[in-house]
């Protein structure tokens, strides 16, 4: 089971929910169970997201394996100087 | 409306261009004869991009008119070093990364030059004042006056002796 | 001076990394040769000039360019017209809506049209030409007035993202974002010591000296090639695609020297009219803006509102934070508060924290980035009222930041970094504490100001191709403009990994179609990221060169080391083979050598930066002298040590403008009243005393040298060290940005009783 | 637009005499970017660095002799000329930049009439003559009579500038100047000021004259200030007084250099910094006569 914190700009397409626990095996499923349950939030997210996996953050997400990984949390997409 | 035909010395050589009556010396510099190391930052004598030496005088070519140099002898970056053989302050630029992004580093060095010609043994105060016309953004201008201070050593004790690369 | 940790760095020696070797493009820059945007000229070029708002919010009714296009030399005209918005919206930094108006201006400085002519003189008289007809609204210019009840609105249809219930109406708060941890009630009522204040910032500008400009030659045959200087091309050329429905493969961007962005570059304005004029009048169109239109019509940073408010124990210990941060965002939305969210704790372990931000639409100019984007501001409120904490609990303003200093395994509240790895914080405090300056005697109204910041920095991608040449040479080119010396570490790192001298290498920047794809120089990424793809590609080629090696000497690889940039033959039965007798070779061993690194890089490494700043306020006028500064970063691991210095030293001094006299000053009407360098006053030579740079140097382990971004953070401490460096001076709190002599005369007037 | 360079002041009057629409320019300091924001668009510029009465920098009896369009920095430049009007040169000293100063006249920092101006200030308290030509012949009247307002000037349009005429301060008497600017170089006054004190044998002020500038629609001297330490010895109260004066003589505005409340109150503290530095300045002339 994977604990999922939605950034702001998803909590729109979930009715206001923050946290969600799901199964899954990579980033790609999990966004695919994450749509199921929320429609539009894979489209939304087309527009470019990043994750930070167990503490770790990645810019471009998209395949990663989460195989032995508790938490994914959504970012906005990063910016700098 | 009819162009001007001028005449001048530029960094030791003859040189001739036509030009509008109110075209600025340094549009005349970068447009017509092609010197484009003088650069514009603000055209109207604030960040000191343009500064060349126009019959000795230390000035902004952008706050000149392009007639002015009628008969005139002008100096840019182009023409400091002598050959390959670079002037001290060029040196000292390079070996004491003192610019960054480049772009005010023509117009510093000509100013510095200026300064090491009429004071060749400045205070760092007295450098910090003579560059004031000469906007950096990049360096916070610490590594360019520790350059100019060494490059001024450097000219009294070697007096015409630049560096090769 | 120099900190190493006791943790080595991730190898134990360099030869050439940490060195100082005059970079490799600098000969070029101290003669004048360099070329730079503006520098480039073609055959048959044309000069093209944009008519711009000359009102801060207007609804145009029309256009009319039929006297314009009549002028002698003129060749072509562009309105909104040419640019069909595209069908997808690609959100900030709203570049198809931005770049030209359509149904209304929103600024002051929005272009409205654009003209190509013979010459730049006919160009600028034809655009004078063109009738636009304006129906001029009310603009809404501060935080404050766009968010008065019933304000104007900037966009009719701007619904607030991320309210917990939906909005009914439209406002000029484009997003509210918000974070919660902890208790933050019961964290407040821990706390011995509650101070809660709002600052204010202006909107500052970049500054750098070399106006945008760019050379767009446009063939009958639907391609373009387009000369400029920008942060990064490969985004010049995928916004400039965008912006006219063009595949992006028509386009090819050639980089020219770039002289500072600073964040401002990482994005276009001119290029798209440009193509499309050279398109109209079927010749090359150049464009370059005045300093004016770079004030009114680029991208500054935003003007902020924040109240911060931060309880602790008398211990020093902090126990609660609330932040309320509302930025500008120009005249479309930008991310500018959330990433302010993002930085205003990120420095403290602090257990109870709730943080509210908002994206405030206004008629000025679209903000974008600026050297750590957000952090300055965010930096100024909470180091002020750390400060503040430290003089009330009677605690040394450094051990109260130790105390409370995150470090590795914490976890960033921001979602930001995530979870802390390996940082430098701790460190670049204990430097400033154990540096001379923090000692020296005080005269009267002299002060002493202490300020931390952070900046997360970005990763991204980069590509990198490294061809060796037969003489024995290396030419490194990747995809990075370089802005502040980035082609001498990455010239570094190549030599440290062929072993070869840094003067064997030749650091180039390739154009669109000569280098794989490389995100925009930016969030100190470049050393980085781009330095991992170098890294990537002279590793390859080190395995090519013993293959190679192998075959000369008709022996095992396995038998070969490379070794001081020769092969060398484990059992010493061959003499060294050095990289110019392989490639001399390389037809009879399989042809020439190259090879090429690319990657979607991680792990960056968030950096720290902790300054001293001492200054002595003039009681009678106000005037602020900055009398010495000192700046501790964590670098990592200083490639080219010179060139991270002088990224200290340049944020430092980029800061101090912001903190003493920069801003953006409106009329009522919106109108600039400081558009050049007069009066949008950077700091001269004669504003600054030497800033003396501590590089501490706490390897990244996510990079095989240890790198972290070392750009940014420099900017972050400045504001509140100044304002803290006051206060110690001179008694007084000074919360609005910046803190010119007006402010500081009128601040020592009210403490004094005087009615100034 | 036509560019010309007459060789003497009768070939520029008739010049300025064929073209209405002229403008007379040394520097071209202010021209420029008045031409570049389109607030001017003459069709003639008529440059005067040419004539040799207008780059003239001299002193016969008892009067320093100082062409319109002699670049200030021959004034910082000059030992003898700063040693004798300290406050003049420190003026002419702290227009813009070295590239400025190298182009930049009295002619044009008088003649663009800004209330910042920074040579006016000085000449006014030194009681500078200009002497003007025009087709009537040559005039000559103070400098105050030169500046109608902001930007505006008494001149008429087929009239420039010869030269400034200032005299030799006596012993005992020097200048001073300051001006207030946030930076420390590069900006325009937010406010400045010049004073020249004249002490008689015991150190008294004989007379003490006070020009106040950025603080008014044109540079103001301040009588009331001025009356308050004629005849006596400069001391705190006294000088606590002639701030106060200062400062009301003043009719600042709000815009982006400063506030009303600001200029007002640091047009007082010049006024007594540049009056205590001429009176030191006077008394130590005196001890080395």
């Amino acid at each position: 089971m994977i604990k999922v914190f939605l950034g702001s700009n998803l909590k729109n397409f979930t009715n206001g929910v923050e946290e969600l626990e799901l199964e899954a095996t990579s980033v790609k499923s999990l966004i695919a169970e994450m749509d199921r349950r929320y429609p539009g939030i894979a489209d939304a997210l087309e527009s470019g997201f990043a994750l930070a996996i167990d503490g770790e953050v990645i810019a471009n997400p998209g395949y990663e394996k989460l195989a032995e990984v508790s938490e994914v949390r959504f970012l906005s997409p990063l910016r700098g100087g | 409306m009819s162009r001007l035909h001028i005449e001048c010395e530029i960094n030791g050589d003859d040189a001739e261009f036509l030009c509008d009556a109110d075209e600025s010396l340094l549009d005349a510099l970068r447009d017509e004869v092609g010197l484009t190391g003088t650069k514009e930052g603000c055209g109207t004598g604030d960040c000191g991009a343009c500064s060349i030496i126009l019959n000795g005088n230390l000035i902004c070519a952008c706050l000149a008119f392009a007639p002015e140099a009628q008969g005139g002898v002008i100096e840019t970056i182009e023409g400091m070093a002598d050959g390959d053989q670079l002037h001290p302050l060029q040196t000292a630029f390079l070996e004491h990364a003192a610019l960054q992004c480049g772009v005010c580093t023509p117009g510093v060095l000509i100013t510095s030059k200026s300064l090491l010609e009429s004071n060749p043994d400045p205070t760092e105060t007295e450098v910090r004042y003579a560059i004031a016309g000469n906007l950096c953004r990049c360096t916070g201008y610490d590594k360019i006056v520790k350059a100019i201070l060494v490059a001024a050593k450097e000219m009294k004790q070697n007096p015409m002796k630049g560096a090769r690369l | 001076m120099s900190v190493v940790t006791e943790e080595k760095p991730i190898k134990q020696s360099y030869k050439y990394v940490g060195t100082r070797p005059v970079r490799h493009d600098g000969l070029e820059k101290v003669n004048g040769k360099a070329r730079f945007a503006a520098d480039m000229t073609k055959p048959r070029m044309i000069h093209g000039h944009v008519l711009r708002s000359p009102y801060a919010h207007a609804r145009i009714l029309s256009i009319d360019t039929t006297e314009a296009e009549a002028m002698p030399g003129v060749k072509a005209i562009v309105t909104e017209s040419d640019f069909p918005l595209p069908k997808k919206d690609e959100g900030f930094p709203h570049r198809s809506k931005n770049l030209i108006a359509r149904d209304k201006v929103r600024y002051e400085g929005q272009a409205v049209a654009a003209v190509a002519a013979n010459t730049r003189r006919q160009a600028k008289e034809a655009a004078a030409k063109i009738k636009v007809n304006y129906e001029e609204l009310p603009s809404v210019i501060t935080v404050d007035e766009a968010m008065a009840e019933d304000a104007p609105l900037v966009h009719e249809d701007l619904l607030t993202e991320g309210l917990d219930s939906e909005p009914t109406k439209p406002s000029n708060i484009a997003k509210r974002s918000f974070f919660e941890q902890g208790d933050l009630a019961a964290g407040f009522a821990q706390a011995d010591v509650v101070f809660e204040h709002e600052f204010t910032t202006k909107v500052v500008h970049q500054g750098y000296i070399e106006p945008h400009a760019c050379v767009a030659d446009t063939s009958r045959d639907g391609r373009s090639e387009i000369w400029c200087s920008s942060q990064g091309h490969f985004m010049v050329r995928s916004a400039t695609a965008n912006m006219l429905g063009w595949e992006t493969s028509k386009i090819k961007v050639i980089p020219a020297e770039i002289g500072g962005g600073f964040g401002g570059k990482t994005t276009i304005y001119l290029e798209p009219l440009a193509v499309k004029l050279s398109e109209k009048a079927d010749h090359p169109v150049k464009m370059v803006m005045s300093r004016d239109e770079v004030f009114k019509a680029t991208g500054p940073t935003p003007g902020t509102k924040i109240r911060v408010k931060i309880g602790a124990k008398k211990n020093g210990e902090i126990t609660a934070g609330k932040a309320w941060l509302a930025y500008e965002s120009g005249a479309f939305p930008g991310p500018w508060g959330l990433l302010g969210g993002w930085c205003v704790f990120a420095c403290y372990n602090i257990p109870n924290i709730q943080i509210e931000t908002l994206e405030v639409v206004v008629n000025k100019p679209v903000n974008i980035a600026y050297r750590a984007p957000s952090a300055p501001m965010a930096a100024f409120a909470t180091e002020t009222v750390i400060d503040q904490i430290a003089r009330d609990i009677k605690m040394d303003p450094i051990e109260l930041r130790l105390l409370n200093a995150v470090k590795e395994g914490d976890y960033n509240h921001s979602d930001m970094v995530g979870t802390f790895q390996r940082i430098g914080l701790r460190e670049t405090l204990e430097a400033i504490r154990n540096h001379p300056n923090y000692k020296i005697p005080l005269g009267p109204n002299q002060g002493r100001g202490i300020a931390t910041g952070f900046w997360f920095n970005i990763a991204e991608s980069s590509s990198a191709t490294v061809n060796l040449t037969e003489d024995g040479t290396a030419v490194v080119i990747t995809g990075s403009p370089d802005i502040g010396g980035s082609r001498a570490s990455m010239a570094l790192m190549a030599a440290e990994e062929l072993g070869i001298d840094p003067k064997l290498i030749q650091p180039l920047v390739g154009d669109t179609e000569a280098v794989g794809f490389t995100d925009v120089t930016e969030g100190s990424r470049a050393t980085f990221a781009t330095g991992l793809a170098v890294v990537r590609a002279c590793q390859k080629l080190v395995v090519q060169l013993k293959e190679r090696a192998s075959i000369m000497w008709e022996c095992s690889v396995d038998d070969i080391e490379w070794v001081d940039g020769s092969a060398v033959h484990k059992e010493g039965k061959e003499s060294p083979l050095t990289i110019a007798k392989i490639t001399g070779k390389a037809k009879k061993t399989g042809g020439p050598l190259n090879a090429t690194g690319s990657l979607e890089a991680k792990g960056q490494g968030p950096a720290f930066s902790t300054q001293i700043c001492d200054l002595e306020v003039d009681p009678e006028t106000g005037r602020v002298t900055i009398l010495r500064y000192t700046t501790a970063q964590d670098a990592g691991t200083a490639i080219h040590p010179s060139y991270v210095e002088g990224q200290m030293q340049g944020g430092v001094a980029q800061g101090i403008g912001w903190a003493l006299n920069e801003e953006y000053i409106h009329s009522k009407k919106g109108v600039m009243e400081n558009p050049g360098f007069l009066d949008y006053r950077i700091p001269v030579a004669s504003d600054l005393p030497m800033i003396e740079t501590i590089i501490v140097e706490v390897p990244n382990p996510k990079h095989p040298y240890g790198v972290r971004g070392v750009g940014e953070v420099g900017i972050v401490p400045p504001v509140p060290a100044v304002a803290n460096a006051i206060h110690n001076a001179v008694g007084i709190r000074l919360r609005d940005a910046p803190m010119s002599p007006v402010k500081v005369l009128k601040a020592l007037n009210q403490k004094n009783g005087i009615n100034g | 637009m036509e560019y010309s360079l007459p060789q003497s002041v009768e070939e520029a009057l008739s010049t300025l005499n064929s073209e209405s629409n002229a403008t007379v320019f040394a520097g071209a300091t202010d021209l420029i970017p008045q031409l570049r924001g389109g607030r001017a668009e003459p069709r003639l510029l008529v440059d005067l660095k040419k004539i040799p009465s207008l780059m003239n920098l001299s002193f016969s009896k008892g009067t320093w002799k100082i062409g319109a369009a002699t670049p200030v920095a021959s004034i910082k430049n000059n030992e003898k000329l700063t040693k004798a009007l300290p406050g003049l040169s420190e003026a002419s000293a702290l227009i813009g930049s070295d590239q400025i100063q190298n182009r930049a006249s009295l002619g044009g920092n008088v003649c663009t009439a800004s209330p910042g101006a920074d040579t006016v200030p000085s000449l006014m308290v030194n009681d500078a003559l200009v002497v003007i030509a025009s087709n009537e012949g040559s005039r000559t009247i103070p400098v105050a009579d030169v500046i109608t307002g902001p930007g505006s000037i008494s001149l008429g349009s087929g009239e420039f500038i010869i030269e400034f005429l200032v005299p030799q301060p006596p012993p005992g008497r020097s200048d001073a100047y300051e001006r207030f600017i946030p930076r420390t170089e590069m900006d325009i006054a937010v406010v400045d000021a010049a004073a020249r004190v004249s002490l008689d044998e015991r150190g008294n002020c004989q007379e003490v004259r006070l020009a106040i500038g950025a603080a008014a629609p044109t540079i103001i001297r301040v009588p009331a200030a001025e009356r308050i330490l004629k005849g006596k010895k400069i001391n705190d109260e006294l000088l606590a007084e002639v701030m106060e004066e200062a400062s009301k003589a003043c009719r600042p505005i709000n815009d982006k250099r400063g506030t009303i409340e600001y200029r007002r109150q640091v047009a007082g503290v010049l006024a007594k910094r540049v009056i205590l530095l001429a009176e030191k300045r006077a008394l130590d002339k005196k001890e080395i006569k």
